[in-house]
């Protein structure tokens, strides 16, 4: 194996779950170090690692750790291991082979943060992962690394795993936190952030699995290793997925900054497409980040240069949490990627994707509620054979005023739905019109009149049915 | 003060109000669904977005920020410079109106709501008139979700602001979000219905139709209503309320800011007791017992014969907490004329249980009249010898006292038998009244009374608020309203207006000329 | 009114409640948290366990040991979709139909599922072994297309397997060490056989099982009519 | 209201054959008495012997006597929602709405009172209808001993449609959102929690 195996380095080895194997690979040996340290120290320490958060939004841990008030007297760490992000699985992996890990990235940051109580909020379709983590959680206090005065220190953390019950909303951080606190996962506005009032009102840190189960290696093995890998912004070792269908669909650890391409088709990662197939299109960051388009269309001459407006191949997409950005994506994400095979219709994705949002939303802002439905509602429509050119400018515009920018809505979840419904709206445009074109003539307005008599009234059935209508609130920026 | 700019011009706010309360008090119109001045804020209806100007992240430049921020969750801050007509905001706008009428349904024609429903007002004057959606319309049922409110889900447009205000004001919780997405629905435990004494409040705070009251449903369509400022003569404390009317009647009764007594909300007994000013059985005309004979007189003779009866010792007047400031000025000044050794007593007042306390604040008085204070301090004033009304029944019976005039003007029956047989061995019984009840039945002379609607004035409520109320509908025929009656029986020239009455009433009684004017309120799409 | 109204006032029938020993188990939450409402969704899970379902007394019971009211309880509980507010069958098949499993074949799944069984969603066979959902995501895109019956994830799950599968007696078993902290106390268990029996929602197609449902976020929609 | 929108108007003066007004009269009269004396066979042909002989109208637009149209259901198809009333400029429709008795409704008019008296046949009610349950009939004979009798209530006007509907069939108007008024598909227009979405 080329890229070492940090995070996964028990990943296959037998028995990995249990806190003695985690000790014979040296676990627990940085928790002791961390707690010799001053709490300043260690938060200085890990800002300099520039640990960016696993979860999504990439925002560092260190930073996000220093905006605690400094007059504090109760803090609360929630882990987020509410993995909700299709094709997200890296956390369960993680926790699945090795749950001391991240434990022991709980006691350090829970150091950090002086935090007392820990929740580790697990989403609820996680059963056999939730068995193996609360055995570990008894394993570690057993062994004294959680409860009062842990190894000698005089740090006292209480670790409780909080199980959820199906809802994607709630891996937001401020969604997570009222369902900690027994409520609907409704996010909360901000502010006040949660770092100053979180759970319960208090102070609160929310930290992804993978972000806490860094946190051992870097006092482990220091800062300038740390440092040494990834890409200039973007430091460290990712755990990429990949599904759909791949030849090798799995979790792989590397360095950020391996491209699309490498992750679908290198002997460590994905080997390549089954039967041969070409890539239609791919979603390298959790289905939130958007689409790229695959090998299915020709190779930019312009290596390099990303040329947007042009059908081209965008496999060399750099999983960092830079380059995304130029392919028009939303950001890194969760590094998971799924592979749409040239064989599957893009509509059949698209209905997927709408339907995932529209489900999860949780119907708090308006756009979000109402945007998602509609949009799975034309998406069922366009796959049904009833589409309208009209239909896929409609659904530009409704991403556009759900998502254009971060901050149109309480949560990110609407801008995690505009990114992939409009990306694949765009890039595959051409095969949706190939779509329209062969559907029956008159097939809209039959299956509008069909679904909603109601609708037969509407000015834009009578006569114009296939014609679009309304025009566009949004004013094209030059 | 804080300043801030708003669309290029400058405005002075009221500290720690969100940009948007400043800005509707200045004058803007900003929609907005969820925001309301009494509730926590959410932020979620996303209609009331604004752009702000930012220093630029590199080179600390002021300039609009990319992205739109909650008018509602953003405080104001001194020098703060943000714009709801731009562009981008008004696109925001359009498409959010958009969003909402995606699932409402056009059923406009039977909903109460319409005309004062801020989904058509909104969509009139920021949305689109066609929807884009060609696709079936959520369809939900309608529930019957307590004894006094209906919720038509389908019209529902997820405010949450009647959540919060079980959840806040009212403290009891009934209501709750179910489900999520496009699939949210208002709904109550089943076999917990909407039934706590401030459930009504949740109808005016539906900013669509979604909630209605089920007192007002069908009644009337509201632009055939006018609107008068009154306050509320439930209880004692002196509620501001609007009063809907029009020819056929009186029809509802809503809440009017005052921010020392009520602040947005009314308690039930306040909304839906008002129903008695319309009962058909009310007296319209003055009766008078002539030798045993009942026969109608007419209101010229009146003065005379009461200033005939009451002249001699042994007289009482007995002045109803239910009166306002003025008239029970007026009458109390009349009393002194007629007969200066006159008993003045202050009427019955009725009282049940405790004062009740909701979480925020608001209060439901257990003494159900609204001028106690008001009344009391009017006799005070005019001293003499006065007593309860249950002594003023004890010398009735034992024969002290010769001729009372009784002045009830409570919506329901109020006197006990025993009472009325104490009052009944009087040689002069005056009943002034509502409804015929034991006591107009012993009465030598019976006048026809007018409910607070039909009448003009001020009450003095349980803290000493003097507060005004104004006529939301003229006498039923056949009475005259008891300010013009009082008046012309003090030999006072002219149309009785509260007002005038009032400042000769300051003229003595200087603390009760004063009304109290609530701050004017923008409307809360209301 | 004669027009088509829910009647919210009174409530009917509201199922049965829960146990003094699931009151105790919800009590041993109650120092986790600061608050007690925190404990809502491990004694909605607890009650699950030993109910089968959260009936609309177990809500109220909950509400009651939480100290809220019993709107905010169902509030939360048709918000998850992990929550059944009916019976269901002994053994809940759970299946994912996020992008990864549906290219592998996730929707040929559910409705092989659907025929073999003879339910639609959040439907239960007519003997009561066995109930159908559908989830977004189940965290297994990497052995798509994954279902789960009750705790144990079945992965790369074929069509011509399905048959051995739903005929294993232990398709539902794990073989691990299980932690009992959300369980129901004592093995409490219901007779989900009897319950699916008595209340169970075979016999009535598929509500709208047209392609643009939206499926259920809970089932609070059949509860409607109840 | 400004200086310059005032307009002042100044009285013309008249010559002596002006004050005559003879040639004005006769101007007025020219109408009349090409009639009388001049187009005999236009008038011939013009002239309808009323009663004997009754007028062609055209059935589409004519604003004659007001009906109250029923829905196949033979319901009253009116939902009660006031816009005629409101429309009105004679303010002669009265309505008293209550909770309709049909479960796919919810409103209905339990008064329906015109006054044809006060009535100018503007037919606005007709255009201000959402469900079409208003109409103006054809027909214009319309007669009674006292005015009472001629403020015609629910009764009376749906009586109305029977006797005109074969005349005027009534318009087929689309499924609303506001119960049933026409030939429409109920499922639309009855929702349940099944029915959603």
């Amino acid at each position: 194996m080329p890229y070492e195996q940090i995070l996964m380095r028990n990943v296959g080895v037998k028995n990995s779950q249990s806190l003695k194997v985690y000790q014979q690979a040296g676990g627990y040996a940085s928790a002791e170090k961390a707690l010799k340290m001053s709490v300043e120290d260690l938060v200085e320490f890990v800002k300099g690692g520039n640990v960016r958060g696993r979860g999504g939004a990439g925002f560092p841990a260190g930073i996000k750790w220093g905006f605690l008030p400094k007059e504090r007297e109760t803090t609360y760490l929630c882990v987020n291991a509410d993995e909700s992000e299709p094709p997200t699985f890296c956390n369960r992996v993680l926790m699945e082979h090795d749950p001391h890990m991240m434990l022991e990235g709980i006691l350090i940051a829970g150091y950090a943060t002086r935090t007392n109580v820990a929740y580790i909020y697990m989403r609820g379709e996680f059963t056999e992962q939730f068995h193996i983590v609360q055995k570990a959680v008894e394993q570690a206090y057993e062994a004294g690394y959680f409860g009062t005065n842990i190894l000698g220190s005089g740090y006292d953390l209480e670790c409780y795993v909080h199980r959820g019950a199906g809802a994607y909303v709630c891996g937001e951080e401020t969604g997570l936190i009222e369902s900690l606190e027994g409520k609907r996962g409704w996010p909360r506005i901000k502010p006040p952030f949660p770092a100053i009032a979180g759970a319960f009102g208090k102070p609160t840190v929310v930290n992804n699995v993978e972000t806490l189960a860094v946190l051992p290696h870097i006092i482990e093995r220091g800062l300038d290793w740390w440092n040494g890998l990834g890409t200039a912004n973007s430091k460290g070792t990712k755990m990429y997925c990949i599904s759909g269908p791949v030849n090798r669909p799995g979790c792989y650890e590397a360095p950020l900054g391996i491209s699309t391409r490498e992750l679908i088709y290198g002997e460590d990662f994905g080997q390549g497409m089954r039967d041969g197939m070409k890539v239609k299109a791919c979603s390298p960051g959790g289905l939130s980040m958007g689409f790229l388009r695959g090998d299915l269309f020709p190779e930019n001459p312009s290596k390099g240069e990303v040329d947007l407006t042009s059908d081209y191949d965008e496999l060399d997409c750099i999983l960092d949490f830079d380059d995304v950005r130029r392919y028009d994506l939303l950001g890194l994400g969760t590094a998971a990627a799924v592979v749409v095979a040239e064989d599957t219709d893009i509509r059949r994705v698209l209905t997927n994707v709408c339907r995932f949002y529209a489900l999860e939303s949780c119907g708090q802002c308006t756009q979000c509620r109402e945007g998602t439905a509609w949009m799975y509602k034309i998406a069922q429509r366009i796959e049904a054979g009833a589409g309208r050119s009209f239909d896929l400018d409609l659904i530009e515009e409704v991403t556009k005023n759900m998502g254009m920018m971060p901050g149109m809505s309480i949560c990110g979840l609407p801008d995690g739905a505009a990114w992939p419904i409009r990306t694949l709206v765009q890039k595959f445009r051409a095969e949706f019109e190939q779509h329209l074109a062969a559907q029956a003539p008159n097939a809209a307005a039959e299956r509008i009149i069909a679904t909603n008599p109601a609708a037969y009234d509407l000015p834009v059935l009578q006569g114009r049915a296939l014609q679009p209508s309304g025009g566009t609130y949004l004013v094209p920026k030059d | 003060m804080p300043k801030i700019i708003i669309d290029g011009k400058e405005i002075e706010c009221r500290d720690g109000i969100p940009v948007l309360q400043a800005a509707l008090e200045a004058g803007w119109d900003v929609p907005h669904y969820c925001y309301h001045p009494g509730l926590s804020v959410v932020a979620s209806c996303r209609l009331c977005l604004m752009e702000q100007k930012m220093p630029h992240p590199q080179t600390k430049e002021m300039g609009w920020a990319p992205k739109l921020f909650p008018s509602c969750q953003t405080p104001v801050k001194d020098g703060m410079e943000v714009r709801f007509h731009s562009e981008s905001v008004e696109n925001n706008q359009k498409h959010v109106m958009e969003y909402y009428l995606l699932n409402h349904p056009l059923d406009c024609p039977v909903c109460d709501k319409a005309g004062e429903c801020s989904l058509q007002d909104y969509s009139e004057k920021f949305g689109n008139a066609t929807s884009r959606m060609v696709e079936d319309k959520h369809k939900n049922p309608k529930k019957d979700i307590g004894p006094k409110t209906l919720l038509y889900q389908d019209r529902c447009v997820l405010c949450t602001r009647c959540v919060r205000f079980a959840d806040e004001i009212a403290g009891t919780g009934e209501l709750a979000v179910v489900e999520r997405g496009s699939r949210g629905e208002i709904d109550v435990f089943p076999g917990e219905p909407l039934a706590n004494d401030l459930q009504g409040n949740v109808v005016d705070l539906c900013p669509v139709g979604c909630l209605l009251d089920k007192q007002f449903l069908f009644r009337q369509r509201v632009w055939n209503l006018q609107t008068v400022p009154s306050v509320s003569p439930a209880d004692s404390s002196g509620a501001c309320i609007w009063i809907d009317a029009n020819d056929a009647g009186v029809h509802r009764v809503r809440p009017r800011f005052n921010e020392r007594v009520n602040e947005w909300w009314i308690s039930d007994e306040q909304r839906h007791g008002f129903e008695y000013v319309n009962r058909e059985d009310r007296l319209t005309r003055p009766r008078i017992r002539e030798n045993g004979q009942v026969r109608g007189a007419s209101w010229e003779e009146i003065p005379a014969h009461l200033r005939a009866a009451f002249a001699g010792d042994g007289s009482a007047f007995v002045i109803s907490p239910m009166l306002s400031n003025e008239e029970a000025w007026l009458l109390a000044t009349f009393a002194r004329q007629v007969a200066p050794n006159a008993v003045l007593a202050c009427g019955h007042v009725p009282v049940e249980g405790q004062d009740r306390s909701f979480p925020k604040g608001f209060t439901i008085r257990a003494e159900k009249a609204p001028n106690r204070g008001g009344v009391e301090r009017i006799l005070a004033h005019f001293g003499g010898p006065q007593m309860s009304f249950d002594e003023l029944c004890g010398q009735a019976a034992d024969g002290t006292l010769k001729a009372v005039y009784v002045y009830g003007g409570y919506p329901a029956a109020w006197i006990t038998p025993a009472q009325a047989e104490q009052l009944s061995r009087l040689d002069c019984l005056v009943v002034h009244d509502l409804f015929d009840g034991p006591l107009t039945e012993r009465a030598d002379l019976v006048l026809p009374a007018a409910p607070w609607t039909e009448r003009e004035g001020s009450f003095t409520n349980c803290d000493g608020l003097v507060q005004a109320f104004e006529r939301a509908r003229p006498p039923r025929s056949g009475i005259k309203a008891e300010g013009q009656f009082f008046q012309e029986l003090c030999g006072l020239p002219g149309l009785f207006r509260s007002a005038k009455i009032r400042t000769m009433l300051g003229e003595s009684i200087a603390d009760l000329a004063e009304t109290f004017q609530p701050r004017k309120e923008p409307e809360h799409a209301h | 009114m004669a027009w088509n109204v829910v009647d919210r006032n009174t409530a009917g029938d509201l199922g049965p409640g829960i146990s003094d020993a699931v009151r105790q188990k919800i009590r041993g939450f109650f120092d986790r948290y600061p608050t007690r409402r925190a404990v809502m969704l491990p004694a909605l899970h607890i009650t699950q366990e030993a109910l089968g379902y959260v009936s609309l007394q177990a809500m109220r019971d909950v509400a009651e040991e939480l100290e809220v009211p019993p709107s905010d309880v169902l509030d939360v509980v048709s918000f998850y979709t992990h929550f059944w507010t009916h019976p269901r069958g002994e053994k809940t098949i759970m299946v994912c139909r996020s992008l990864s499993c549906e290219l592998l074949g996730g929707r040929e799944l559910v409705e092989a599922l659907k025929e073999k069984l003879g339910i639609g969603e959040h439907e239960t066979t007519p003997d009561g072994r066995f109930s159908l959902m559908t989830e977004e995501c189940l965290a297994a895109c990497d052995h798509a297309p994954c279902m789960m019956i009750n705790e144990k994830m079945h992965k790369c799950v074929r069509l011509d397997q399905l048959d051995q599968l739903l005929d294993d007696p232990d398709n539902d078993r794990l073989d691990m060490p299980r932690s009992d902290l959300y369980d129901a106390p004592g093995g409490e268990k219901p007779d989900y056989a009897a319950l699916a029996r008595q209340h169970g929602h075979h016999d009535e197609p598929a509500a709208n099982a047209e392609d643009d449902d939206l499926g259920y976020t809970s089932d609070v929609g059949e509860m409607k009519d109840s | 209201m400004r200086d310059e929108d005032v307009i002042e108007l100044k009285a013309p003066e008249l010559t002596a054959a002006e004050r005559l007004y003879l040639p004005q009269i006769v101007a007025g009269f020219r109408t009349t008495l090409r009639h009388m004396f001049l187009e005999k066979k236009k008038r011939d042909e013009n002239m309808v012997q009323y009663p004997d002989a009754k007028r062609q109208v055209r059935i589409d637009n004519y604003r004659g006597v007001h009906r109250l149209n029923k829905d196949p259901d033979g319901r009253v198809a009116c939902v009660a929602c006031f816009m005629c009333s409101t429309a009105c400029p004679a303010h002669c429709i009265h309505i008293e709405a209550g909770a309709s008795p049909w479960p796919d409704r919810e409103k209905y008019p339990v008064k329906f009172d015109i006054d044809e008296l006060r009535c100018i046949y503007c037919g606005m009610c007709e255009e201000a209808c959402p469900c079409d349950a208003i109409e103006l009939t054809p027909h214009y004979e319309l007669v009674a001993r006292t005015r009472q009798e001629m403020i015609f209530d629910k009764e009376k006007l749906l009586h109305v449609f029977e006797q005109t509907k074969h005349d005027k069939p009534r318009k087929n108007p689309a499924v609303t959102d506001y119960g049933l008024t026409g030939n429409q598909d109920k499922a639309v227009a009855r929702p349940t929690s099944q029915t959603k979405v």
